[in-house]
């Protein structure tokens, strides 16, 4: 699975892509936050962090699907 | 609609766009770099964007507001990268034959991005930055 | 202060007059001539003003808004003269570092110009005219 | 005293200044009002009617003097 980072996901984890083995252990989307958050506790201390599945925000239940384009969505402020 | 992520903003492009016959009021709302923010000198600013997922997020914004109030054209426009003071951030217009419509609506459009459209600013000030609104 | 009578509204010189360091907000409200009006088709329209008094009326509103919103620009221009449809009307400016300012004040400042400034409209519709509010 | 038409009440009177004989029956704007309807009954049939005195909204009580700038301003319909 490819997971896009920006703002500043992409300088906590100090690259705008991560690559992660699909894993049985990672099934969805919540499971995913988990595993960020042990890799990365900078992750932790943000003020929100969610998840965009094929350019959607994705809920903590959804399914993760190999091909599927992941994005961590920081804080947004835009305007 | 014209829904853009651009390098430079085109206020006259928007302000055309937003020209129809049957609509006699036009609203247009641009978001500006400051040179102050949080008490500092701003140097500059540095937008960041997930493009594909930022203009589907217009996308359904303006059809909201299109459910909303009777309007004929809507334009979103955001800026990415480097931005200096007094710089174009974002412009947002709409058209309607009705006046109030394009206040309330510019204004539910400019809220809604904020709140939702996957873009992020950057803010330099002199030798510190911040991501703004990342951390509580 | 920004504040004309004009033949031809140039929008660049309304954008441009609104540009203040300190203000992330600009918000610019155009009024256009619609292609039709009472169910009739308009083929032009002609705006007469009290020129001296309309000037006056609009310095009155504008120091009526900067009392009400924090503006650092405000602009209202509206022409006169035979106007076609899509024609810009009136322009309606104002500058703020706050967002929701610049929305309420540019609406306000329009609401009170339709309702005080000494400026008429003649609407022509092929053969027919009509003085738009004169009689009830 | 010169009174400047606009609008609609220049088509009803025919021209876009109108001079009156400083009289004493005229002394305000409630009585120029009153003179006007009797010379024009058409613009009785208006909205409404105002006057401005030297550029400025005027109420039926306020005095004419010679000099100042008299306009007759119909329902207005800018913007």
């Amino acid at each position: 699975m490819e997971l896009l980072l920006f703002g500043v996901t992409k300088e906590i984890v100090g690259k705008s892509k991560l690559t992660i083995t699909a894993d049985k252990s990672i099934p969805d989307v919540g499971s995913l936050k988990q595993w960020l958050a042990l890799q990365y506790p900078a992750l932790s201390a943000l003020k929100s962090l969610a998840i965009a599945v094929d350019n959607e925000y994705a809920g903590d239940g959804e399914t993760l699907k190999e091909g599927s384009e992941i994005a961590l969505i920081p804080p947004v402020s835009g305007g | 609609m014209l829904l853009k992520i651009v390098e430079h903003i085109d206020i006259a492009e928007a302000y055309n766009y937003l020209q129809h016959p049957s609509c006699g009021a036009v609203n247009l709302f641009i978001g500006t770099v400051r040179d102050r923010s949080r008490g500092k000198e701003v140097t500059k600013l540095v937008f960041e964007a997930y493009e594909t997922m930022a203009l589907k997020e217009f996308e359904k914004i303006a059809l909201l507001a299109k459910q909303q109030w009777p309007l004929e054209r809507i334009t979103v426009i955001h800026a990415t990268g480097e931005k200096l003071p007094g710089d174009a951030v974002v412009a947002v217009g709409v058209a309607s034959p009705h006046r109030q419509a394009v206040f309330e609506a510019t204004a539910f459009i400019m809220q809604e991005l904020k709140t939702t459209v996957p873009i992020w600013k950057h803010e330099y000030y002199g030798d510190e930055s911040v991501w703004i609104n990342a951390h509580p």
